[in-house]
């Protein structure tokens, strides 16, 4: 038996630094759009912009990609950014979080919103208030199942999707409500002009600023400030841990279905509104409401396995996703069109997933 | 770099250059190490030396950057887990790799099942693994017990009597000690020995110093991603491996403390917990730490979380301070003051990928927020920062994600979250169980200053050595009950005699 | 200070919970609580419908339903493997659309013969499911977020097949898996009976082979069972084109139950039929656990309710309810069943 | 070599026909009925110098309607045709092409409370409903018990039909029961279980109507199925070629439906009128084909004609 020694080379043991020598400008350009979702999206979605205004200069769109154009496509940010963060919520809190029955949620609050506005002659701010606490309530049966009893989260909201779906139809013998209150929000979803802003700036659908951006602002705020948010990343990342550390995992976690609900609730009455009626499939007609939410939500950096997620990235998905829809229209004319929606959809899913894997295995991770 | 000049044999596995990193992270700089036929070999080093990922490329499951690998005289390419298990390396991992849902002798087969006309042969299976499970020291019915079912110590077992299904030529075992009894090394060992005898090379990694010096043939240090030296363990003392690895010199003496008189702030009273303990009776008196030394699933575990709130005692009453409590949370045991490190930090202590400062600041949200409701990301980064220079974890930074950092570190991280706000009492599961040397005696300072200042301390260990030397005052438990009690004066015989049963409850030392 | 003890038997130290199992077994029950309390389930439901509605027993009434089932169920065996490896798939509704326009078109144009339609229709099947299982296998993502993608990928094939119209006068080749008289042979409907081989053989794959085993593996402990030696990128593509196959062989028995047209809405929302089929049977979502004949009950359960509710007159939208409830109810047998397992 | 060869030449805007742009969204693509409707308005402005475009939603869903609607408003066409899935929901997005400068007209399905200049209808509700309770009648031979297989639930066209069925068979018919109403979607093989479901609920049932072009040849397949072609006997709203062989083996007796062509010509050529600021008669003579179609200036409808049966007679004379 010898001893065998390692000379050192630098006659002390090395430091230990992360990164011994530095990387390139491309290579670090590189690495953050690859590792940061957020760097990435941008670049998707200066790179559509351009793209489509390119060839709308050049005339290769059946109409113009025009500023005006473009914020009028907004009225489909709305819902779709509003359900990708109650995704975003459920799915960070963790052990496979996820909620399916959003969209059945919006039927159901939707028709109830309806009968109180519609119908009962409640008050605009009353009948709100009621959806958004009718929203929270479906949420919460699917919360109590998950949190407290222990279901998993897919099948849960399976089972109120269908659960839920199937009450929207019934409650109104499937006839929708559209009654003239009802019909007179469409003002509430349309476009207007901004103050203070020139004749020529494009108008903006008002959704944007009585919905989206409060309820945008607030979940940013209550996921990257407050202790509320830092629980439910804890809980989403290990709750074994958290349960261990003294953090109440189960009312965390029932407590983000339950926000996923009243912002479903919320967009419950975004849809009324954008619909000028309450319709008893609103939610779940065609491929429905929560796979659009949870693919925008994906897209967005929202990590399926709990723990990863910012609002950020769920907004920029969804802008990406209505951008993109709205210039494949104009270039695309024909049944064509709406069927290479699908298509860039899926094309943006699996290569934004793709792109994760890579990243994984190169830099360890996406942010 | 010397080797031996003429080599009867060429050696069964010899490793030289070796080198990988993650990302950023260099996990090892130059790894060079000869292991010969038949031999126990030994690798140790501190913390995040990287031992663990210099066997993950041995066994196949990650590939090294540079570097040769010789088998027999033979350069040979270990591109996988399967090509590694066909050369006849088998590993024991230092997280066991297992499927809760399958039964143990499908755990031990998976990957290699015996089929007959492609239909799972499940009696000659069963069979092999009867055999197996006699060798190790597990019951013969475990075979078809569902691996979920077992604890955390016989996993341990089950998955070295998996490394011993295939006819191994090297056996690597991660850290197989750190989770079990003295008893069940004992038998580890045993089968170690019968292996190396029958020609097959052992590489072993321990934190237990003095156990190598019953079992290792060789000993190589690694320090910082880099083998420091490979030698016979006949050259080498505890204290000169120690040296070799932090690269200093360490005083281990014994401070003796004197513990300040007073009511008790914790005491259990015929605490009782259905299935796992009955009648423990501990007390506790600020500044004190009392040590639990119990043999693994002596029901030793239960009583810290019962503690904790994490289980409703059944029997028996807690004390905090004179007061009647039962904590229903660790929420609540928090609030009167109870503290808690768990002693399974992958599962029960991280948040992998969240950075160290979130991983601190998560059991303390309350301090560290304005009004209970906005994060003080300031404090919490301050906080941070001086718990990373406090416990000396080795990382660039507190933005560092804590599953990036060894082990050891990892659960310096889960023991700076304890620290945070001093508390009142402290409950400490396994505190230094994977840590390395350096770091132990750090932690055992720290848990003396902490005593010091006033709190009062409960560790719940496994580790007799630690125990004995922590402790003012050492409590056994055995079969799911407080049995003797010992003063600082123990001696590890004494202590192992009574926690295996051998001293009858009158001859209790003072 | 030390405590009187109390004198435990000895063997009471060190032991969990091993006397559950019987001896002489090495693998779970081949029937598990879950089957069981689907069998009486569904046996309360029938005998219900057989008092309430007088024709519930008619073969008229009873031979449907297994047809209508069969495709559900058959995806659903796929579906049972793919979700045991912890994965899932949600295209296997655009799998079917592919698959059926693919094989309903060249039935229309070249009059193909049953088998060969049968295998046009399975191989296309098999090649999306290739496409899913080698994107998840080897782009090491998330199956969930893959399968949404190709879900509309798949959709957009499909369409384009579909060339905005319908298909028009497609043969009775198909007849074979039918409804009718000439689906059945000895009063038993072929598409279920084709159901029970095929579930019967994945049973026995997944019990008694070793490959079957390593999707439990898989499922249990990825990074395990690849330590272990498990191929396990091969065993979840398999996983995947199984599923694919399958989907393409449910979408011979879809056109067959349709009518001599097939429209672009074919196969649509067939994936969450299929999973609650597969999590009524007991697969655990979250992978490791599962039976195919769990799976096989499940799918006739959603059909007797919906079938059910339609011969009660009760509202058609009504059974969308207790399918939900249903869930919950089964998954509430599981979850306690192994509650108790674990605290006994 | 994607989408339809309706679409293709709906393809350049601005092309060879030149004229007045019109365009038409239906409520979704890839169904004959639609692509018939393409067909015929295509067909009209090749004929009359107009420019047709053609865009539809991929499933029939309000929202996925109203971005071609928009993208079409953007587009600037000059008359714009909406089939609404959801007339409520239609009305804002009409008020915004017209204050776009576009003309706007519904056909198919009308949007009653918007700004519609027009509304092409095929047929009345009165005239659908009550051809086809007489037609499931007379073919049951005047007695006996019935139930609708009808499609989406919420379908406001569909489900004003069953209302009329509902009454009229409960005022002219007395020895008829419509006994039950259930809903399929759009999905063929679930409108044939459905109506399997009924056969085996009622044994005494002898009809059954299919709603829509999904649920007609259903209910037939459904009694084909069973085996009980001759006792019992279907009709319903199915486009001519889907339902040949079933009228040819019995299992349907009559499908009621209208031209569709003729309903894609007519809406082309209102298109034309309205650009034109021509207004409408009370009777036009559209085409060799369109003569006399009447216009209901208080509800500015223009009705195609009385619904048309299709039997086995006729079912040949029709390419969709
Ligand atoms: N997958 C990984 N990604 C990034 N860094 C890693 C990874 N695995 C190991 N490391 C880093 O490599 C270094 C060596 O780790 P390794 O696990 O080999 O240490 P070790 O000697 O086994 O320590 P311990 O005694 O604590 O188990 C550590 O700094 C660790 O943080
Ligand atoms: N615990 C056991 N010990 C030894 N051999 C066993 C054991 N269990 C089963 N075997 C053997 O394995 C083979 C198959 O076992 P078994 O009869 O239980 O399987 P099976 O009936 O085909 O499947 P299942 O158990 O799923 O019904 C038999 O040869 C049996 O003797
Ligand atoms: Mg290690
Ligand atoms: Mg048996």
């Amino acid at each position: 038996m010898t001893t065998a020694t390692v000379p050192d080379p630098t006659g002390t043991p090395p430091a230990r630094t992360t990164g011994d020598e530095r990387p390139s400008l491309a290579s670090r350009l590189l690495r953050l759009v690859l590792t940061q979702r957020i760097a990435l999206l941008v670049v998707l979605l200066v790179a559509v912009v351009i793209t489509m205004t390119t060839l709308s200069q050049n005339n290769y769109l059946s109409a113009p990609y025009s500023p005006s154009y473009m914020s009028a496509t907004l009225i489909n940010l709305v819902p779709l950014v509003l359900l990708g963060l109650a995704e975003l919520l459920v799915i960070t809190s963790g052990r496979g979080g996820i909620d399916l029955s959003v969209g059945a949620i919006v039927s159901l609050t939707g028709m109830v919103f309806g009968f109180a506005y519609g119908q009962w002659g409640w008050s605009l701010l009353a009948a709100l208030a009621l959806a958004v606490a009718f929203g929270a309530l479906c949420g919460a049966l699917n919360g109590v199942l998950v949190a407290y009893v222990g279901f998993p989260a897919l099948i849960t909201t399976l089972a109120t999707y269908y659960a839920f779906r199937s009450l929207a139809l019934v409650i109104n013998d499937q006839q929708p409500i559209s009654t003239k209150p009802v019909q007179d929000l469409y003002s509430t979803a349309a476009a207007v002009q901004l103050p203070f802003l020139p004749e020529s700036f494009p108008r903006v659908p008002l959704g944007i600023f009585t919905f989206l951006v409060p309820t945008v602002v607030v979940v940013w705020l209550v996921l990257a400030r407050t202790t509320w948010g830092r629980r439910l990343y804890a809980v989403g990342t290990n709750d074994v841990a958290a349960e261990w550390t003294g953090i109440d995992v189960r009312r965390t976690r029932f407590s983000a279905y339950v926000a996923a609900g009243a912002i479903s609730g919320l967009v419950a009455v975004v849809t009324v509104a954008q619909f000028a009626s309450a319709r008893p499939d609103a939610g779940v007609s065609g491929t429905g409401m929560a796979l659009p939410a949870i693919t925008i939500a994906v897209l967005g950096g929202v990590a399926i396995t709990g723990g990863i997620g910012r609002v950020a990235g769920v907004v920029l998905a969804a802008l990406l996703v209505v951008w993109l829809n709205a210039g494949i229209l104009l270039a695309v004319p024909g049944n064509a069109g709406t069927q290479l929606q699908l298509f860039a959809l899926g094309a943006v899913l699996v290569f934004a997933a793709l792109l994760n894997g890579i990243t994984n295995r190169r830099y360890g991770g996406t942010q | 770099m010397t080797a031996d000049p003429t080599p009867a044999a060429p050696p069964r596995l010899e490793v030289a250059g070796i080198a990988k990193r993650f990302g950023a992270v260099r996990a090892i700089r130059h790894a060079d190490m000869r292991v010969d036929a038949g031999s126990v070999h030994a690798l140790v080093g501190e913390n995040g030396a990287g031992k663990s990922t210099l066997i993950k490329i041995l066994s196949g499951a990650e590939t090294a950057d540079t570097g040769r690998v010789e088998f027999d005289g033979r350069p040979t390419d270990i591109g996988s887990t399967a090509a590694a298990l066909a050369l006849g390396i088998a590993t024991v991992y230092q997280e066991p790799q297992l499927f809760a849902e399958l039964t143990v002798a499908e755990n031990v087969f998976t990957g290699r099942e015996i089929t007959r006309g492609g239909r799972i042969d499940w009696a000659a299976q069963n069979a092999k693994v009867v055999e197996l499970l006699e060798l190790i020291g597990l019951p013969a019915r475990y075979a078809t017990v569902a691996v979920g079912q077992l604890s955390i110590a016989e996993q341990q077992q089950v998955s070295i009597a998996k490394a011993l299904a295939g006819d191994a030529r090297v056996l690597i075992l991660d850290e197989p000690s750190a989770i079990l009894t003295d008893t069940e090394v004992e038998v580890l060992f045993g089968v170690v020995r019968r292996l190396a005898a029958s020609g097959v090379s052992i590489i072993y990694i321990s934190h237990r110093l003095d156990e190598l010096f019953t079992i290792a043939d060789t000993v190589t240090v690694m320090r910082d991603g880099q083998t420091i030296g490979t030698h016979p363990i006949g050259e080498l003392s505890v204290r000169r491996i120690v040296e070799l690895m932090v690269g200093g010199i360490l005083d281990d003496a014994r401070q003796e403390r004197v513990v300040p008189d007073g009511d008790p702030v914790l005491e259990l009273r015929g605490l009782g917990l259905e299935g796992a303990f009955h009648d423990v009776d501990v007390a506790i008196r600020p500044g004190e730490v009392v040590g639990l030394y119990g043999l693994v699933g002596s029901g030793v575990a239960e009583i810290g979380a019962t503690v904790y709130g994490m289980s409703r005692a059944t029997a028996g009453s807690i004390l905090v301070a004179g007061r009647e409590v039962s904590p229903r949370s660790p929420r609540q045991a928090q609030q009167l003051g109870i503290a808690l490190l768990p002693a399974n930090r992958k599962q029960q202590g991280l948040f992998g990928f969240q950075p160290i400062s979130f991983n601190i600041s998560a059991g303390h949200l309350p301090l560290l927020s304005r009004l209970g409701v906005w994060v003080d990301r300031r404090r919490e980064r301050e906080v941070a920062r001086s718990s990373i220079t406090r416990l000396s974890v080795k990382t660039p930074d507190e933005k560092q994600a804590v599953s990036a950092l060894s082990g050891g570190n990892a659960q310096k991280v889960v023991l700076a979250r304890q620290l945070v706000e001093r508390p009142r009492i402290l409950v400490l599961a396994e505190p230094t169980q994977g840590v390395d040397v350096g770091a132990k005696e750090e932690i055992h300072r720290i848990i003396t200053q902490l005593a010091d200042d006033g709190t009062a301390v409960l560790i719940v260990t496994s580790d007799l050595a630690e125990a004995i030397r922590i402790s003012d005052r050492l409590q056994v438990v055995r079969a799911g009950t407080t049995t003797v009690e010992f003063g600082p004066g123990a001696t590890q015989v004494d202590v192992l005699a009574a926690a295996a049963g051998a001293v009858d409850e009158s001859g209790v030392p003072a | 200070m030390s405590a009187p003890t109390t004198a435990t038997p000895p063997g009471g130290v060190g032991e969990v919970v091993h006397d559950a199992p019987a001896r002489g077994r090495i693998l779970p029950r081949p029937v598990t609580g879950q089957e069981v309390v689907l069998v009486v389930v569904i046996a309360a439901l029938w005998l219900v419908l057989g008092l309430a509605t007088p024709a519930f027993f008619t073969s008229g009434s009873i031979i449907p339903l297994l047809v209508s089932m069969s495709p559900i169920a058959l995806i659903g065996v796929g579906m049972t493997i793919v979700i045991i490896t912890g994965g899932i798939d949600v295209s296997v509704g655009s799998i079917v659309m592919v698959s059926a326009v693919v094989t309903a078109q060249a039935l229309v144009d070249h009059g193909l013969s049953l088998p060969v339609a049968v295998l046009l229709s399975v191989l296309v099947g098999g090649v999306l499911g290739l496409v899913n299982g080698v994107l998840i296998a080897y782009g090491r993502v998330q199956a969930i977020i893959i399968t949404f993608g190709t879900l509309n990928l798949f959709k957009f094939v499909g369409l384009q097949f579909f060339g905005s119209s319908t298909v028009e006068g497609i043969p009775a080749t198909f007849a074979f898996f039918g409804r009718g008289e000439a689906g059945r042979t000895l009063g038993i409907p072929h598409s279920f009976l084709i159901m029970l081989v095929v579930a019967t053989a994945a049973w026995f794959y997944l019990r008694h082979t070793a490959g079957g085993r390593h999707f439990y593996a898989i499922g249990g402990d990825a990074v395990a069972a690849r330590l272990a030696g498990v191929a396990v990128r091969r065993r979840s593509l398999i996983a995947y084109v199984l599923t694919g196959l399958l989907s393409g062989l449910a979408a011979c028995f879809v056109i067959a139950q349709g009518t001599t047209s097939l429209a672009a809405s074919v196969g649509s929302g067939t994936e969450l039929a299929v999973i609650a089929a597969v999590v009524i049977g007991g697969t655990s979502i979250t992978g490791g656990r599962g039976s195919v004949l769990g799976t096989v009950l499940g799918a006739l359960l959603v059909q007797t309710v919906t079938t059910g509710v339609t011969q009660l007159g009760w509202q058609s939208q009504l059974s969308d309810l207790f399918v939900g409830l249903f869930i919950v109810v089964a998954v509430g047998a599981d979850l306690v069943r192994q509650r108790s397992r674990r605290t006994s | 070599g994607q989408g339809s060869g309706g679409s293709a030449s709906g393809g350049d805007s601005g092309g060879e026909s030149g004229g007045p742009t019109i365009a038409f969204v239906p409520k979704l693509q890839g169904i004959p009925y639609f692509e018939a409707m393409n067909a015929g308005g295509q067909a009209a402005c090749e004929e009359l110098g107009c420019t047709w475009l053609y865009q539809g939603p991929v499933e029939a869903d309000a929202a996925a309607q109203a971005d071609i609607v928009r993208s079409f408003i953007q587009q600037g066409v000059d008359v714009l045709f909406v089939a609404p899935n959801d007339p409520d929901s239609m009305a804002p997005l009409l008020q915004e092409a017209e204050d776009a400068g576009i003309k706007v007209g519904t056909t198919d399905t009308d949007a009653p409370d918007s700004v519609r200049e027009v509304f092409v209808n095929q047929a009345t509700a009165e005239g659908i409903g009550q051809a086809l309770t007489d037609q499931i009648v007379d073919a049951m031979g005047g007695t006996g018990r019935y139930a609708i297989v009808s499609c989406g639930e919420t379908a406001e066209n569909l489900n004003s039909w069953i209302d009329v069925q509902r009454e009229y068979t409960a005022s002219q018919y007395p020895d008829v029961t419509l006994t039950d109403v259930v809903y399929a979607g759009e999905d063929q093989a679930a409108a044939t279980q459905m109506a399997t479901d009924l056969l085996n609920a009622d044994p005494t049932l002898t009809g059954l109507v299919g709603e829509c072009t999904s649920a007609a040849p259903g209910v037939a397949q459904a009694v084909q199925d069973a085996g009980r072609v001759g006792q019992v006997f279907t009709v319903g709203l199915g486009t001519p070629r889907s339902m040949a062989d079933y009228l040819a083996n019995g299992s349907s007796s009559a499908s009621v439906l209208w031209n569709v062509q003729n309903l894609g010509y007519l809406t082309a050529w209102a298109g034309l009128q309205l650009s034109d600021d021509a207004g409408f008669e009370a009777s036009n003579d559209v085409s060799s084909d369109l003569s006399g179609v009447e216009y209901d200036d208080s509800s500015k409808t223009l009705l195609l004609g009385p619904p048309l049966v299709i039997t086995t007679e006729n079912v040949g004379d029709f390419d969709y």
